[in-house]
Formats: structure tokens, C-alpha cells, sequence
């Protein structure tokens, strides 16, 4: 590449604000053409700001944003993007979802249903999913969906490829699926903006480095210029909060959870298992292999057979209010889907599951009163602990990044000092200091006593569990105690090994 | 500990002018400046316009029927459905009631009902409709639009079946009281009506069953996995609804003092142009109670300056059309120019007037 | 009283101020009875506020009225859209002593100074006689009905049956229900015709709001031939609508009750004179070809339908020839 | 290469067998069963309801006007949005185009504008409404329920201030031809209205701007960030839905021969109920033509068998509501046997009828 080519991209000065926040302050940068670019920074720095400005969704406040050269005018063809939240169609299959943008059509303008679906079926095969091509994209699981959004973003060999938190969601092969696709689009000279809270998948994937912080831009480097340690100070501004690790647990400590022969039509079970106070299981398996409809089933969000046993009580399947009274604080498994109520505030949301507890019945027969004061003081504290970014406790919390909203969500679960909790993901899309106070969160929940159910694909959600359990098809396989490595899960989940 | 982008100086400026401006209470209250039009224009119209008497009876107590269908219509949409019945429960509970207390000389049924029974019935057969309304919708998760359509052309026929299209006068005291009556100087329809308003409003906002009913009408899946009991709420505000339908029939048959087959029929779009000019979202989720008030309010409003104008009587109806549109655009225009500023998200690049209030 | 400021009304020249409550004004007949009233109200010198409408909702009449009653009137003409829900307005005018005189439809609850109408349950009959004749007294007819939610439909449909029933034992009545709609009245015509052959005479609740549609579809089902010739279809119809006498005219039509709107609004406004003056009505016969009877509390004068045929169809008194157009 | 956990055996089958029934089609035409129940008790009470004459001209002929403005209202709803003017389009176009042919002395305004110009200028009056809406809606962002309601008032008004309330009949041919024409021996009215359904079920289908319109009402701001012009085709879909109400307006005029301002009153909830009968969400996004199809059909037959039977007067609409239910219930319980055990996602447990099928 020649020195005097434009760079494919270039942030030139850029600021936005949404209302009071700023959520980008004087931003400059530049990616040249053929580079993949790693974008980091926080939950809440900026990073999807700055993606709705480049694919052109948004507008900036003040500068302006160049593409190889040209000034940026609402939409452009050249630029590919996976958003961070799903921009898919429910009600369209995948396969129209993929092609949205480039229909196929006949001769006279009609649209080529067949050859839509197998072009579709084509890209989606390389992903493996080829006999989902037909299925309406509400009906997949969330990878799936990622998946589709991916291949929508790659359909017209864009010259430009965003993609923020591609891997939120990806089960491990398909992560590295992706890896070698994007090995691929380097050696065509795609330029690639890269935005993830994984920082070794940056070191793989990426050749130089930009960092925001606090809306400003902090550091754009080579990667071979920069250590892991140097990223993360520049991505948290201080020094990194150091690992959690927990002290062994002793078995005496009284049952918290007991599940008897839990099945799920026949998707899932039959699951046996028994939780502690101060234990922490995990359960692994790759998407689809049922783990979320058991965290599902347990709190009475699907329809089940069995025995589940909390604190000692027997709990009803199929009624939520009674398995969350016996203590249970659920996380879904996708925010946007079950977790949050968008067009409420923050305060609200994270509040939703304390309401009734903290809202006093006047008079004894009144309906129970929900005082906003309240409210707001328990969000105050839950913001404060779980580090909430929002302008006011009043801002919706569709206005929230990404990270904030899954803290949000998590603030919720937690807020009712539950003696169980089922957590499903628990640290989707949430940045490197906040996966570690979460980790906190978690590991002083434990030392009260609670059991923790952790579901996820994610190795560093393991950090804190006693063991994991494998689950293939619907039923625990294996289970890995002790010493395990990454290598091990990863082969566990596969079946290779036991 | 980090500093928070929202300690910073700048938001904190801008969140002081707002919390002092509240645009989100003009955003809930988008009715208010056309209301204030509809003041002046009315008092320059004619002397009689702004006299207590024309206000309390030709404005407020003429308008308390669609005030209280209006509050159950908001509670629904709220919750995200939509209860279309109500309009014939206005005719069908007091008719079927009314005809049961009457003697069949005077075109009743004969069974000659205790008149205080006959009253109790009318609720009674407000929260049966309701019931049903709520079984289907929650328990068999029908369409609420559809079902309770076919509801409100059922019961309109069955109204019409059980009555032979008779109308049925000089009613035992029970039914016609409240349209007579005045507490304290105040018609009682006027304060049957406000106190629905008042009870709502304080409901939806002060407890903790009315804010889940705000999360269900948002997002009933993240409503139900925080552990609220969407179906039973659901049910329940169906039964509501039938009740406070039932009220608002038993207004209207104290107001005209006999019962008929027709009463209500087409207020309902009425009712729901009160809802949505008073700030609710057809969406579900979004708009308070006191907005609905001046939704109410706006409308009554406007009806009787027509009433009281000069207006060739042809065109009164095209008038009252262009008026609403011109309230749509003057509210949309006053929120426009406070909250597009403060508050337009990336996502929503429009700022579509019914969602940008902050609600509630 | 509940009046509102009694300065408020009668203009300083002295002319009396008096309003117009009206059902509704989406039909002929209303309309050419505003115009008619009007023309009445100039005559004798009223000064005639807008009419209010209450678009089919008694609620709203009430309304309407209280909120004239506010603008103190001296007096008010009024169609009662439901012969007893009116009461209260009523009670309200009667409470602020401003006269109120009925037309077309009058109250069975509440005060006023007179009822000046037709009488719904004989147009029915009349019709019926006149339709049983035309058919032989037998046969098979399709009665459109008007709203069966308002006493007018009620009532000219029940004086239509009773009479089938009693005179005329070989004809078949079947009955459907058209709301006023003429699209209802339309498709059930055609349904109808189409789907029973032995159908043979046609009787509509009114001819303003159903005729046009009817006599469409007979055309188009090849059965719209002029009476006396073979394969006519006898139709009577109620109100007199210029099309209406039209259609007589054409001879499709045998028969319309016609109500007599041109003495409707002359003598209306006539009684509403007299009322503002004081006087009261007698009971009996009246110089005007009708009787004054008591009509519940109240007195009515009955103007009974002037049945019009070939014969009398382009006399310039009838309401059908008076309306523009 | 791993096996990814859907091609294993059991929803493997699943699929194929879901290949072979269809459950997405059942669910879309789930007025199909209430249908065929519908044909078998009509010509039971009734030798003539199975008769060409009888079906064609009764059944079809009579819902042309209905199916036309379903197809309207679908569109529309499909897009996320709602239009009520179309109703009072169906009379207000035809009525000032009337007005302005007819010569004073037969009612009209004495313009006497040429017949064939009239009949164009019903469509521009459909297409400079449906501007209008489209403007305050995807221009100004106003909220389309409302906005249209209050267009449907003006326009009603207007309707009533132009023609006096009078009914216009003796009109020239160019109105009342498709009501009487028959090509091939079909009822014109017939074929114009399928040809709506088909010119629409197609569009919707096959052009990339149909599929577009399902995308905006199924997720507005996926919608605008694929790069689809969201306010272009909102305004034009307004403009497709005054028109496609104007040419119902016509079908109307051509029918009843004459020209009222009290036509087409009250269509609008038959309007709906078809519509949401047929498979369309309101919420936006789903629902197909031909679901819409079987929607109109089946309150069609409904009617004609009501007319066709020996129900007593008072008591037919009290019938119609309760078929509708029961039509629900069925399509419901059809729609739960097959699609629940088929195909109910894990995050959607309620298998909400209108949401279930498959759309497009
Ligand atoms: N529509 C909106 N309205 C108001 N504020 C918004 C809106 N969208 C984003 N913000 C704010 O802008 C800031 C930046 O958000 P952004 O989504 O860009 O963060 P991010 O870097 O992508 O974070 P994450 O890693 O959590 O995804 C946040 O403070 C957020 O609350
Ligand atoms: N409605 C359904 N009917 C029958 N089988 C289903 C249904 N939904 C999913 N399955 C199958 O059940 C299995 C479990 O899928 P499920 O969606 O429950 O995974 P999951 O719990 O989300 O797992 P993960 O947490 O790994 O995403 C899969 O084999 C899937 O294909
Ligand atoms: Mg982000
Ligand atoms: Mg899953």
C-alpha cells in the first residue's frame, strides 16, 4: 500500500452527545487500508457510538468522518457491520435476513426466492447452520442469530468490516471460525474494526490497537508496541484490579439447591445435581445443548418434571414468583430478549425484582406502595456497587451501553441477596474491570452463603466454580473437578473427552 | 474509584435546567397547550363559555362517561393489550340490570329485581365481561384486539336481543342519583370521575403492582423472568376494565335517566383519541394517568366550544378534525423543540412524540 | 336557576333567540328539514342559533341542550333522538321556563309545550296496506328494517308486523335489519332476492336512507319493471325522498308514506311562538287537517303521513318535491 | 468438522415433517377451519347458500368494498402503523367528486365537471389524503393511530359539509358501471378486488419494496440500519392506502348507485377484524395477503349466512359476535395443536396466535 493511499477509515475530530452524556469527546484516529483494528475501551466509552457513526446511522455533533478518503453521507455500500445489538428481522428467515440488502432477482424484478435461499444456505453452511436458512431468525438461538448478522455483513465483500462484540454469544468453534475468516479478509486487504472485550482475541486478530477512555481517545498503537498489562491500564485508567481467587470450600455447608430427575420435554434432562451453600457449579456445553432451558426450567420459565428443591422448599415448575420468593436471582440468557423492559429507566429495571420487598402496604390492605425515593435509593446503592454508568437514574435503559445494561440486569438478580442464583451468561459484553468486580460480586456472594449456578461457554466464568458440568444433547456428560485448563472444557464440551 | 462521565460539569448544568424545565412533564402533558388555546378561543367565543356552571355541567360532567372509559382504556394499552367491549358493556350491563329490576309493565323483564341488587349487578356484570375478556387473552392468549372486538359486537347484540330495542325510563332512584346529585356544589358524575382519575393514577404510579403493569406492557418476556405474574395481572386489569366499563354505564344511564340499547355506541374512538392525545403509547408500556386527564379534558373541551360557537352545524365535525390534527402538531411541536435536543437516541433517530416523554 | 347568565340571551332588538336540536344531519330528510325550519324561524322573525347535532348519541342531545340552555335561549325546537333518555334536558328547560317544542319525534318523559309528529307505528301500517293491496295479501315480502336500537325503526317496523299479521295472513314476512345503511339495505336486498325466489314485494323503512341501493339491485337482478306490467316488484317505502317520489314516479315505486316535514317546521315554530307567549294547546281537531291528542304527559299534534301514489306524487306541498334537487 | 447440535436426529425430523404440513401455512390461513365449518353450516340452513349465484354476487361481490380496505388496512399495519381515514375516504371521494360532476339542479354543485374526470379525481382525492397522512406521519413523526383518526373526523365533516347530507343518486355511468358490469361472467367488483389481493400479495412477496415494508414494521431501527429509506416508503404506503380507500369508495359508489356521506360508516371495525382475523399482527411485520383473504371471506360468509337464515332480527348481531369468538377459538386451538408442539421458542413461551405463524 502506497503511503499517499487515504486511510479506509478516518475519525477526524469527532464528538456526540446524547443529551447530557457525552459519549464522544474530540475523537481522531485513523485506520489504514488492509489493517484490522482493534477498538477498546470500557463498557460505556464510546465504542458503538462510533460505530453508528461510521455505518452512517448517526451523526456526528461536531467533525466528520472520512471513508478511504470521502467525506461520510448517510449510508454506505462499501462498509460491512455486525452491530453489537441483533438488527435482524424476527420475522424473516435467515436466509432473507442475510441477503436483506441484496435481494436476487428475476428478470423482471422479482425477487428469486430459491436462489435467495440457496445463496444463503451457501454462506450459512460455511457456518455449519445451512438447514436454518429457512427458519424465521426469532426462532434461532442467540449464536445463530450472531452467526446470520455476520454472514448479512459479509454478503457484498464490504471494503470495510466493523464488528462489535462479534464473539458475544459464539461458542468456542465458531469463534474460531470467525478468526480464520477474518485471517482471510486480511489477505484480500479488508479493513477491519475490531471491538471486543477479550483482549487475547485482539492480540490474535489485529495488528494495531485504539483505546478509548471516558469518550476521549487515550492510545492507538501497533500491537506488538503494546503488552496486555499497558492495554488494560489504558483501557481502566488505573492500575488493573487483581484476579479473584477463592479459598477451597468445605462439603458440610447445607444444601441449597437439590434437582431430582429434571427433564424438559425431551430436550432436556434427566438432570440430577446438588448445590451447597458457598458453592459454585458450572455448567458448560456448547450452544444448543439445552444448559439455558435448564436454567430456564428451574426458575419456572419452562414448562418441566422433576424435583427441585431450594433452601429446603419444594418448588412448584412453571411459576416464576414462587421460585424467585424461594430465593432464587435468575440472569437471562439475552438481555434484549427477557432481561430488560427498554422503555423503563434504569432505576426501574434494576429495581424490579426489590420492589415488592422494600414497598410497604399502608394500612395493611392497600395495595403495596412502590415509592420512587425508594427505588432510587436502592438503585443508588446497586449503581455504586455494580458500577452503572447512566446520566441519571431516570435515563432509559435502552439509552445504556451494552456493558451497563448487562450490569444492570446482573444488579437485579443479585439485589434480593438470593440463596441460589442462576446465572446465564453472566458477563456478556461487559469490559475487563467490570468482568472482574462481577467475579467480586459473585465470590462475596459466596462467602454469604449462596450457591451459584453459572451457564456459560465463557472459561473465565469458571474462575470461581468448585466444578463444571458438561452438558451434551440435554444431559450432564461429565463433570471436571479441580485442575482443569482451558484445552479441557473446550475438548469436554465436545465430547472428545471425559 | 473512577470518575463517572456523568459527574462531569456540562451534563450536570444540563441536568439542573431540565430537572427545573421538566420537558418530560410538557412531554406528558402535550395536551396542555392546546387546552390553554381551547380556553381562549372558547372565552372569546361566547361570554358563557367561562362560567363555572358551563364548565363543571357542559364540560366536566359531560365528559365523566368518556373519563372513566378512557382511564380503563389507558390501563389496558398500558399493559400493552387493547379492551374494546367496554363501549357495549356501557349499554349491556345496565340494560340487562335495569331490565331485570323493571316490571314487565314497564317494559322489564318481570323478575323485578331489588333495585340495589340491580345496581350491584351492573358491576357485577361489568367483571363477569371482563372475566371472560381476561380468559381469553391471558389464559388463552388470544389476540385482546380481536377478542374483545368480537366481545363488543356480541354484546351489543345481546343488548339489543334482551332489550327488543326498547327504551327503558322512569328508573328506581338508584340508577338515575348520580346524574342528579351535587356533593359539596359538584355534580357527582364530576367527582365519580375524578376520583377514578385520582384512584388510577395513584395506582399505576405509587404501587407496586401498577409499575409491573408498566413493565408487562413493555416487555411481557422480561416481565414474566423478574418474576412478575404477567397472566394474573393481565386478567385482573380485564376484569377492571369490565368494572370501571360498567361505571361509566351507569353514568351515562343516570345521565339520561333510562337505559337503551345505543348508549355508548361510537365513543370509542373518542376514547381512544383521549388516550393517545393524553400521551399513552398504543405500544404498551409508556403514559400516565394525569396525561389522560388532559386528553379528556381537551377533547370535552373542544366539543362544547364547538357547541357554543357560531359554527354552520355542517362543519362543525371537520372543525373538530382539523382541531385535533392542529393539537397533534402543536404538542408535537412543543416537545419536538424540548426533547429532540435533550434526548434523541441513535436508534430512534425520529423522535417519534409518543415515545420521547419520559413516562409515567 | 341552571339558565346561566339570563343576559346572555335575548337580543336587544327584541327578536326572540331560539336553537334547534337535531339528531343527526347525514340524511336528506334532516337536512331539508333544517332548511325548512329555517325558513319558518325567518318568517316569524326568530333569531335562529346554529342547530346543534347530536350525531345519534343521546348523551350528547342532553348535552347539546344544557349547553343551549346556557346561551340563554327563549326557546328550542328539538328532534328527540330517544323518547325517554331526553328527560333530563327536558326537566332542565322546563326548570329555566324556556318552551320546548318537539317535531317529528317527541318525548314520552319529560315537559314540553307540544309534540308536532307523525306517528312511526302508523306509517308501518300504512305501509302494510298499502303494500298488501299491491301484492294481493299474499305472498312474500322483505321487510328492511331501520336501526332496531332507535324507536323509529322499532316502531314503523313493529306497526308494519302487526298489521302483515293481522290483514294480511297469506303474506310472509322477512325481516332484516339494515341500520339506516344503505349498503346494508343493498347486499340484503340482493341476498335476498337472489337466494328466495318467492320473494315478490319489498317494504323499506325508509326510502332516504335504503331506495337507491334497492332499486340498483333490482335492475341489475332484471326484476326493476314498472307496475302493471308483468314481473313487478311491489315496494312501499316511509319517508318521501325526492327519490323516493321519484322512483313513483317511474311507477317502481307503489307507494310512500310521506311525513309532512313543510307542516312539521311551519307549524312548529308556529307552536314555539305561541309557547314563548304563554298559551297552552287544546286537545281536538285543528284547522290544519290533523288532532291534537294527549300524547303520555304530553300533547302531541299528529300530522298522519300523506300516503302518496302516481296520483298525488308531484303535489308541491310533499318534502320530496320541496328539497333542492 | 463437529455436528452442531440442530442436525441431530429429533428436530431433524421435526423439520421434515413440519416440511410436509405446513404448520407456517395453517397458521397463516387460520381462518381456514372456521371457513370450511362456515360453507358446511350455510348449506345446511340454506339449499341456495351453495350456489354460484349465492357465493359470487352474495358473498363476493357484497366484500369487495371490505376486502379492498382490508388489503389497505393490511399494508399499513404490516408497516407498524395504523390509517382509520380510510373509512371516511370511502365516502368523502366519491361524494366531492359527485358533488362536482352532478349539475345543481340534481343536488350537485354545478361545476359539472366531466364524469370521467370525476371518476380520476376520486383516485387523486385518495392519493392527496393519503399524502397527507403520509406526511404527518413519516415526515412531522406524528402518531398514525391518531393522526388518521383525527384525518377520519375532518374528513367525515367535510364529507357531511360538502353534500348537505344529502344522497346524490341518478349518477353517470362512469360511477355505478363496476357495480353492475360482470366480465366473463364474474361481478366486476369481484375481479377488481381480487386483483388487489393478488397485485398485493405479490407485491409483498416479490419486490424488494414489499419485503422492505414487512422489515420496517417488523423492526424499524434494523429496518433503517440495512440502509431502507423508512419515511420514503411510509409516506408512499400512505398514498397506496388513500387510493386503495378511494377505489373502495368507488366499489361502494358503483353498488348502492348513489352517493351518501354516511357511506362506508362504521366498515372499520369489520376493517380490523378481518384483518387480524387473517393472520395480520398488529404490532407490525407479520401477517400475508392471502391470510388476509381468508379473513375477509370468512366475515363475508358469516354475514351472508346470517342474512340467508331464519335468524330473528334483534338476535343476528348477538350471533355474528359469537361466531367470531368462536372462529377465534378454533383457529387458536388449531394453531396450539400444531404449533405448540412444532414450533414454540424457547423465548416466547406463550404461543400468542398472532405471533406464531409464519409471516410474510
Ligand atoms: N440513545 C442514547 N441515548 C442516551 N445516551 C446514550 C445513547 N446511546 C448511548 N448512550 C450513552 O453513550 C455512552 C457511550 O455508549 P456506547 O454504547 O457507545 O458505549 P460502548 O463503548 O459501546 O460500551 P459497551 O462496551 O458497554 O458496549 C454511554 O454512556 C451511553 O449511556
Ligand atoms: N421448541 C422446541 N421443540 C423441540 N426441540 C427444541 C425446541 N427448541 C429447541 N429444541 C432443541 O432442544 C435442544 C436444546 O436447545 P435450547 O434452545 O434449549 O438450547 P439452550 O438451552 O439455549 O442451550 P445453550 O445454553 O447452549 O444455548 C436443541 O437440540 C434444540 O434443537
Ligand atoms: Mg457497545
Ligand atoms: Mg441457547
Amino acid at each position: 500500500m502506497s503511503p499517499t493511499d487515504p486511510p479506509a477509515i478516518e475519525v477526524d475530530r469527532v464528538s456526540k452527545w446524547f443529551g447530557p452524556t457525552r459519549a464522544l469527546d474530540d475523537v481522531s484516529f485513523a485506520v489504514a487500508k488492509g489493517q484490522s483494528r482493534a477498538l477498546l475501551g470500557r463498557n460505556g466509552a464510546g465504542k458503538s457510538t462510533l460505530v453508528s457513526l461510521i455505518t452512517g446511522i448517526a451523526r456526528p455533533d461536531t467533525g466528520e468522518l472520512r471513508i478511504v478518503g470521502e467525506p461520510l453521507h448517510g449510508q454506505d455500500d462499501r462498509i460491512g457491520c455486525v452491530y453489537q445489538r441483533s438488527s435482524l428481522i424476527p420475522a424473516f428467515t435467515a436466509a432473507e435476513n442475510v441477503l436483506i440488502k441484496h435481494y436476487p432477482r428475476r428478470r423482471g424484478g422479482l425477487i428469486h426466492w430459491r436462489e435467495l435461499r440457496e445463496r444463503a444456505r451457501g454462506l450459512l453452511d460455511e457456518w455449519t447452520i445451512g438447514d436454518l436458512a429457512d427458519e424465521p431468525v426469532e426462532r434461532l438461538q442467540p449464536m445463530h442469530k450472531k452467526i446470520v448478522e455476520i454472514c448479512r455483513a459479509l454478503v457484498s465483500d464490504p471494503e470495510v468490516l466493523i464488528l462489535d462484540e462479534p464473539t458475544a454469544g459464539l461458542d468456542k468453534s465458531d469463534t474460531a471460525r470467525l478468526f480464520a475468516l477474518l485471517e482471510r479478509l486480511r489477505e484480500r486487504g479488508t479493513t477491519v474494526l475490531y471491538i471486543s472485550h477479550h483482549l487475547e482475541d485482539v492480540f490474535r486478530v489485529c495488528d494495531s490497537v485504539t483505546v478509548l477512555r471516558d469518550a476521549r481517545h487515550v492510545l492507538t498503537a501497533g500491537i506488538g508496541d503494546v503488552t496486555m498489562a499497558q492495554l488494560v491500564e489504558a483501557i481502566v485508567g488505573e492500575q488493573p484490579p487483581s484476579a479473584v481467587t477463592r479459598p477451597p470450600r468445605a462439603s458440610e455447608a447445607p444444601v441449597v439447591l437439590s434437582v431430582r430427575d429434571v427433564r424438559v420435554d425431551d430436550r432436556v434432562g434427566p438432570v440430577d445435581l446438588e448445590l451447597r451453600a458457598g458453592e459454585c457449579i458450572g455448567i458448560a456445553g456448547l450452544e444448543g445443548c439445552g444448559k439455558a432451558t435448564l436454567a430456564r426450567a428451574l426458575v419456572g420459565l419452562e414448562p418441566r418434571s422433576g424435583e427441585v428443591v431450594v433452601d429446603g422448599r419444594e418448588v412448584e415448575p412453571g411459576d416464576v414468583p414462587e421460585a424467585l420468593r424461594a430465593g432464587i436471582g435468575y440472569v437471562p440468557e439475552d438481555r434484549h430478549v427477557d432481561g430488560m423492559v427498554s422503555v423503563l429507566d434504569v432505576s426501574e429495571n434494576s429495581t424490579m425484582a426489590l420492589a415488592p420487598r422494600i414497598g410497604r402496604r399502608p394500612l395493611g390492605f392497600l395495595p403495596r406502595l412502590s415509592r420512587r425515593a425508594d427505588l432510587d435509593r436502592a438503585y443508588a446503592e446497586l449503581a455504586r456497587q455494580w458500577r452503572i454508568v447512566a446520566s441519571s437514574p431516570r435515563q432509559l435503559i435502552s439509552e445504556l451501553s451494552g456493558g451497563n445494561q448487562q450490569k444492570c440486569v446482573m444488579a437485579r438478580a443479585f439485589a434480593t441477596d438470593p440463596r441460589l442464583l442462576v446465572l446465564v451468561n453472566p458477563t456478556a459484553g461487559v469490559d475487563v474491570s467490570a468482568k472482574a468486580s462481577i467475579l467480586a460480586s459473585l465470590s462475596s456472594a459466596l462467602d454469604r452463603g449462596a450457591g451459584v449456578l453459572v451457564f456459560s461457554e465463557d472459561a473465565d466464568d469458571f474462575a470461581l466454580c468448585d466444578r463444571i458440568l458438561i452438558m451434551i444433547r440435554g444431559s450432564v456428560v461429565a463433570v471436571l473437578d479441580e485442575e482443569w485448563t482451558e484445552a479441557d472444557l473446550v475438548a469436554a464440551m465436545q465430547g472428545e473427552a471425559a | 474509584m473512577i470518575a463517572t462521565p456523568t459527574t462531569e460539569s456540562p451534563p450536570r448544568v444540563l441536568t439542573r435546567v431540565r430537572g427545573v424545565l421538566k420537558p418530560s412533564m410538557l412531554g406528558q402533558l402535550a395536551a396542555l397547550p392546546a387546552i390553554v388555546i381551547a380556553v381562549l378561543v372558547g372565552s372569546q367565543l361566547n361570554r358563557a363559555f367561562l362560567t363555572v356552571d358551563n364548565i363543571m355541567t357542559n364540560v366536566l360532567a359531560a365528559s365523566a362517561v368518556l373519563g372513566v372509559l378512557t382511564v380503563a382504556a389507558a390501563l389496558i394499552i398500558i399493559a400493552g393489550h387493547f379492551d374494546m367491549s367496554t363501549q357495549s358493556v356501557v349499554a349491556f350491563a345496565p340494560v340487562l340490570s335495569v331490565w331485570l329490576v323493571m316490571p314487565a309493565a314497564a317494559g322489564g323483564s318481570g323478575v323485578e329485581l331489588d333495585p340495589v341488587l340491580g345496581l350491584l349487578l351492573i358491576f357485577v356484570l361489568g367483571a363477569v365481561v371482563g372475566a371472560i375478556n381476561g380468559f381469553l387473552v391471558a389464559g388463552l392468549k388470544l389476540n385482546a384486539f380481536i377478542v374483545t372486538l368480537a366481545m363488543l359486537i356480541l354484546l351489543q347484540g345481546m343488548t339489543l336481543g334482551i332489550g327488543g330495542g326498547e327504551t327503558l325510563s322512569n328508573l328506581p332512584e338508584v340508577f338515575t342519583y348520580l346524574g342528579s346529585a351535587r356533593w359539596l356544589g359538584i355534580p357527582a358524575e364530576v367527582v365519580v370521575a375524578v376520583a377514578v382519575f385520582v384512584a388510577a393514577g395513584l395506582f399505576m404510579r405509587y404501587t407496586v403492582t401498577g409499575r409491573q403493569i408498566y413493565a408487562i406492557g413493555g416487555n411481557p418476556d422480561a416481565a414474566r423472568a423478574s418474576g412478575i405474574r404477567v397472566e394474573r395481572i393481565t386478567f385482573w386489569l380485564f376484569v377492571a376494565s369490565g368494572v370501571l366499563a360498567a361505571l361509566a354505564g351507569l353514568l351515562m344511564t343516570a345521565r339520561i335517566a333510562s337505559v337503551t340499547a345505543s348508549q355508548g355506541n361510537n365513543i370509542l374512538f373518542t376514547v381512544f383519541a383521549a388516550a393517545v392525545i393524553g400521551g399513552i403509547d398504543l405500544r404498551g408500556g409508556r403514559g400516565r394517568i394525569v396525561g389522560v386527564a388532559t386528553g379528556v379534558l381537551l377533547l370535552a373541551l373542544v366539543q362544547n366550544i364547538l357547541l357554543v360557537s357560531q359554527i354552520p352545524s355542517f362543519w362543525v365535525n371537520a372543525i373538530y378534525g382539523a382541531i385535533i390534527l392542529l393539537a397533534l402538531m402543536t404538542g408535537a411541536l412543543a416537545q419536538g423543540s424540548w426533547l429532540t435536543r435533550f434526548r434523541r437516541s441513535p436508534h430512534a433517530p425520529q423522535p417519534a412524540p409518543d415515545r420521547s416523554g419520559d413516562d409515567r | 336557576g341552571c339558565g346561566g347568565p339570563a343576559d346572555a340571551g335575548g337580543a336587544d332588538d327584541g327578536r326572540k333567540r331560539v336553537a334547534y336540536s337535531s339528531t343527526s344531519i347525514s340524511d336528506q330528510y334532516r337536512v331539508t328539514f333544517v332548511r325548512l325550519l329555517n325558513e319558518a324561524a325567518a318568517a316569524r322573525n326568530f333569531e335562529m342559533l346554529p342547530l346543534t347535532d347530536a350525531n345519534n348519541d343521546p348523551a350528547k342531545q342532553i348535552t347539546d341542550v344544557t349547553t343551549l340552555l346556557g346561551q340563554g335561549v327563549d326557546g328550542i325546537f328539538i328532534v328527540v333522538l330517544d323518547s325517554k333518555a331526553i328527560k333530563p334536558a327536558l326537566d332542565r328547560a322546563e326548570a329555566a321556563g324556556v318552551p320546548v317544542v318537539a317535531v317529528d319525534q317527541g318525548p314520552t318523559a319529560g315537559k314540553v309545550a307540544i309534540t308536532v309528529r307523525g306517528d312511526s307505528v302508523l306509517e308501518g301500517r300504512q305501509g302494510c296496506e298499502a303494500l298488501g293491496e299491491a301484492m294481493g295479501g299474499k305472498g312474500k315480502v322483505l321487510e328492511l328494517q331501520g336501526d332496531l336500537a332507535g324507536a323509529i325503526g322499532v316502531q314503523r317496523s313493529k306497526g308494519f308486523n302487526d298489521c302483515m299479521a293481522e290483514e294480511y295472513p297469506d303474506i310472509t314476512v322477512v325481516s332484516r335489519p339494515t341500520q339506516w345503511a344503505q349498503e346494508k339495505a343493498t347486499t340484503a336486498t340482493q341476498t335476498v332476492l337472489s337466494t328466495d325466489p318467492d320473494v315478490n314485494g319489498i317494504f323499506l323503512a325508509s326510502d332516504s336512507a335504503m331506495l337507491p341501493g334497492v332499486i340498483e339491485v333490482l335492475s341489475r337482478l332484471g326484476r326493476l319493471v314498472p307496475a302493471g306490467q308483468e314481473g313487478h316488484v311491489p315496494i312501499v317505502s316511509i319517508d318521501g325522498s325526492p327519490f323516493g317520489l321519484e322512483q313513483v314516479r317511474a311507477g317502481y315505486v307503489d307507494a310512500v308514506m310521506a311525513a309532512r316535514l313543510g307542516d312539521y317546521a311551519t307549524l312548529s315554530a308556529e307552536y314555539l311562538e305561541r309557547a314563548m307567549n304563554g298559551e297552552t294547546f287544546d286537545l281536538g281537531p285543528t284547522d290544519h287537517n290533523s288532532t291534537i291528542v294527549q300524547d303520555g304527559e304530553n300533547i302531541a299534534d299528529i300530522l298522519v303521513a300523506t300516503p302518496v301514489t302516481k296520483a298525488n306524487v308531484d303535489d308541491p306541498t310533499l318534502w320530496g318535491n320541496q328539497a333542492k334537487g
